[in-house]
């Protein structure tokens, strides 16, 4: 059994007044690919942003490889990738631009390979138009390039799906499942019908009392 | 010590010691404060320079030195806030914020009628008047961004990290205004600069600023008990609380 | 006593208007404020017992959350 | 499944150095900017305006002119870079590179610093380029009009970094560009007396070595600790997205 690299112990998180989950605890082991399910308003896309270290209205414990996170911040952070709702596309600047950017504090890249990037997620020919004449999907995929270079072991995906056609989803799951083969861990959170062969879930709003 | 650290910041534990302490802190206050205005307005001797005028004092002192000792108490609040993440300092600085406004007012207003039959204009330009203007913004602004968040952690901390900025910026806000003054026009007015008070004058004054100060708790005690009514809702001493009609 | 006569007083050789005008803010301000402060206790006091004897009542009832359905809601034409 | 073969958690060292990362959020910040040229041109637009505003609104006399030249330009300035400050997180917050800004292993502050430097570099820097011209235009001598440019060269980064504060404090409030003004004007008093204070005693004759270096002693403390306060807001505000 191999060492999990993020712990979830006992979480509890209370937005607006209303408690989202409580007692949450859970590992995600290298190696796996797990989906965060739940209807609207159960907490989500909140539990992902507490994984990735963006919200910290929280209580509990996080460990990071088996020690608290918040000691290990920095490594944390190197380590994990996360990419959400807004992915952090620039409207002004070109797919290979923004990639660019994105990728520039985190690994060095060299322009040739951001480029193969692109042209994996089929964006090859609008390398260079401004990013706000592409279609969502299409900024979305400039966002998901960073799949195909990112050397984290840990991603943290919310959304991913969305605004991607048929095909392209198929594609990512493919990408997840490989990257899962490879020994990373991916969590993610999506409204469609994932279903991958070994495939973890966390199930938000089930039976969380309200009342305290 | 950890122990009682922790105590202090139970708003239940908060809850009881405020009931019990607030009937004492009004009457003392109350008491302290009518015996300081009484003496003062009635009994101290005649300013021989300003004449009666001078007996503004006995509020216009007060009323500015708790207001910025209020400020100094919050941004104290905040680093309670930021660092421990206790919950009483976040109910604290919310509920004393308006009361440092209405006493910086009360200070500007006392001061500028105090200005008209001393300096004969309402307003000077005067080193501690703007800085107690500027002292007013900072509260405003502080209340303002507080009512902006809708969380209420979240604008406690927003509200924690402005006053802090605030108090690292109020001395050197002060050493500008006095250099400033000073620039603009040689001071010749001093507001409350004497050299030496005698006991009749400055007894009053200490009376009624220790009885604004127990008032100013009197006042911090109870909206910090509404803040805790409102925040503790769901728990259940507090429903036990308020349904036994206690509160 | 430093003034004669109680209109002595209250004249304050002329500053009087201002000292009272002072005193009177004062007294206005700081007192509104206490008097207001504690009304707000009294009415969020009030609020939350209204409240709680609501939440009693609906819990003695047993109400259920219904499920999300989106069937269309019949507008009468008349 | 095969869990043996995984990637290697990477020791803590960012494999990227904080400084190229600096580099990064600075030339990304300039070159959005030149996309939309419009945007810088616009504070400069303003300053420009409500420096005209004053001859039109109070007199155009050399006399009055000449002595509250320097405050007119100081205020002037001060508004527009008040007016700029809302976009400095603003669209960053609304596309989601802030969250991906906070998640980057290198020292938040250190990013918003690179990232209120190219704030400055595009609003403050013009600001200052611009300043003798309307100097002449308010008559203010040429001794006077060097020393404004530059209290204003020194002054307009303790504008940025201190406004960066109040811009991470009120990011996505609803009135957040006027609540930004409440919270930041009276934390600018400092700068702006001691600023048109060091004209005027140009003015007069005195010597200003003292004040100027009291200014840089304003940009020394405004760098270090700025950023950490924006930093502390960010996170704050982002949390509660």
């Amino acid at each position: 059994m191999s060492e999990p690299l993020l712990q979830a112990v006992d979480l509890e998180c209370e937005r607006d007044a209303r408690l989202l989950f409580q007692n949450l605890s859970f590992s995600i082991l290298p190696g796996t690919v797990t989906r965060v399910e739940g209807p609207n308003g159960t907490g989500k896309t909140t539990l992902l942003r507490i994984l990735a270290g963006l919200n910290d209205a929280w209580s509990g414990e996080l460990l990071w490889c088996g020690q608290a996170r918040h000691q290990n911040r920095e490594s944390f952070l190197r380590n994990t990738l996360y990419i959400g709702h807004r992915p952090g596309i620039k409207p002004l600047l070109t797919p290979l631009e923004n990639l660019r950017a994105l990728m520039a504090p985190r690994q060095p890249v060299p322009d040739q390979v951001l480029l193969q990037a692109l042209a994996g997620t089929g964006l090859a020919g609008y390398e260079h138009v401004p990013c706000r004449n592409l279609s969502a999907g299409q900024q979305r995929r400039v966002a998901l390039a960073r799949l195909l270079i990112a050397d984290e072991p840990l991603w943290l995906l919310d959304e991913v799906f969305t605004a991607i056609d048929a095909a392209g989803v198929q594609a990512i799951e493919a990408l997840l499942q490989q990257r899962a083969a490879e020994g990373g861990a991916v969590l993610v959170t999506t409204h469609h019908d994932l279903d991958l062969p070994g495939m973890k879930r966390i199930t938000l709003g089930g039976e969380v009392n309200h009342e305290r | 010590m950890w122990q009682f650290f922790h105590k202090l910041g139970s708003p239940k534990w908060f809850f009881g010691i405020a009931t019990r302490f607030m009937p004492w802190l009004l009457a003392a206050g109350l008491l302290l404060l009518a015996a300081g205005i009484v003496w003062g307005l009635g009994f101290a001797p005649k300013d021989y320079l300003q004449g009666n005028s001078y007996r503004i004092i006995f509020i216009h002192v007060p009323t500015a030195f708790i207001a910025q000792s209020i400020y100094i108490m919050m941004a104290s609040a905040a680093v309670v806030t930021l660092v421990w993440r206790m919950k009483l300092a976040d109910v604290f600085v919310k509920a004393i914020a308006p009361v440092g406004l209405v006493l910086t007012f009360l200070s500007l207003f006392t001061g500028a009628v105090w200005g008209k039959p001393t300096w004969g204009t309402w307003w000077v330009w005067d080193a501690r008047l703007t800085s107690m203007l500027i002292l007013l913004f900072l509260y405003g602004g502080a209340i303002a961004l507080d009512r902006a968040i809708a969380d209420e952690k979240s604008a406690a901390r927003a509200v924690a990290v402005l006053l802090l900025v605030g108090v690292v910026n109020i001395p050197i806000i002060q050493y500008s205004v006095e250099w400033w003054n000073t620039l603009h026009q040689p001071s010749t007015f001093k507001l409350t600069e004497k050299p030496s008070m005698p006991a009749e004058m400055w007894v009053p004054l200490l009376l009624s600023v220790l009885g604004l100060y127990l008032l100013f708790g009197w006042l911090a005690c109870l909206r910090m008990k509404t803040e805790i009514l409102i925040r503790e809702q769901k728990t259940r001493w507090v429903k036990e609380l308020v349904l036994a009609g206690r509160g | 006593m430093a003034f004669d006569s109680f209109s002595a007083f209250l004249a304050m050789e002329g500053h009087g208007p201002y000292v009272w005008a002072c005193y009177g803010v004062f007294a206005i301000l700081l007192g509104g404020l206490m008097i207001w402060s504690r009304r707000r206790h009294r009415s969020v006091l009030a609020e939350c017992r209204r409240r709680y004897q609501q939440q009693d009542q609906r819990a003695n009832k047993g109400q259920t959350k219904t499920a999300a359905t989106f069937t269309r809601v019949e507008v009468s034409q008349e | 499944m095969n869990a043996e073969v995984r990637p290697v958690i990477k020791p803590a060292t960012a494999s990227v150095g904080t400084l190229a990362a600096m580099l990064a959020v600075f030339s990304r910040d300039v070159r959005v900017a030149f996309r939309q040229r419009q945007d810088l041109l616009n504070p400069l637009l303003f300053f420009i305006m409500v420096v005209t505003l004053f001859p039109l609104g109070v007199s155009p006399e050399v006399a009055f002119l000449k002595q509250s030249g320097a405050g007119i330009l100081w205020v002037a300035a001060l508004l527009s870079v008040l007016l700029s400050l809302d976009h400095l997180f603003r669209h960053d917050f609304d596309d989601g590179t802030l969250e991906q800004l906070i998640l980057q292993p290198q020292p938040l502050f250190l990013l918003i610093l690179a990232k209120t430097a190219a704030h400055w570099v595009l609003t403050g820097l013009p600001l200052v380029l611009l300043a003798p011209v309307l100097g002449v235009m308010v008559h203010l001598d040429g001794n006077s009009i060097a020393i404004l440019c530059l209290t204003l060269l020194i002054g307009t980064p303790v504008l940025s970094l201190v406004g960066a504060i109040g811009a991470a404090l009120t990011l996505g409030l609803r009135s957040a560009g006027v609540l930004l003004s409440l919270l930041i004007i009276p934390l600018y008093i400092p700068v702006l007396i001691f600023g048109t204070g060091t004209v005027a005693a140009a003015a007069e004759g005195a010597p200003v070595a003292g004040y100027v270096a009291l200014m840089g002693a304003f940009l020394m403390l405004a760098v270090t600790l700025a950023p950490f306060a924006a930093a502390a807001a960010l996170r704050i505000s982002l949390s509660n997205s």
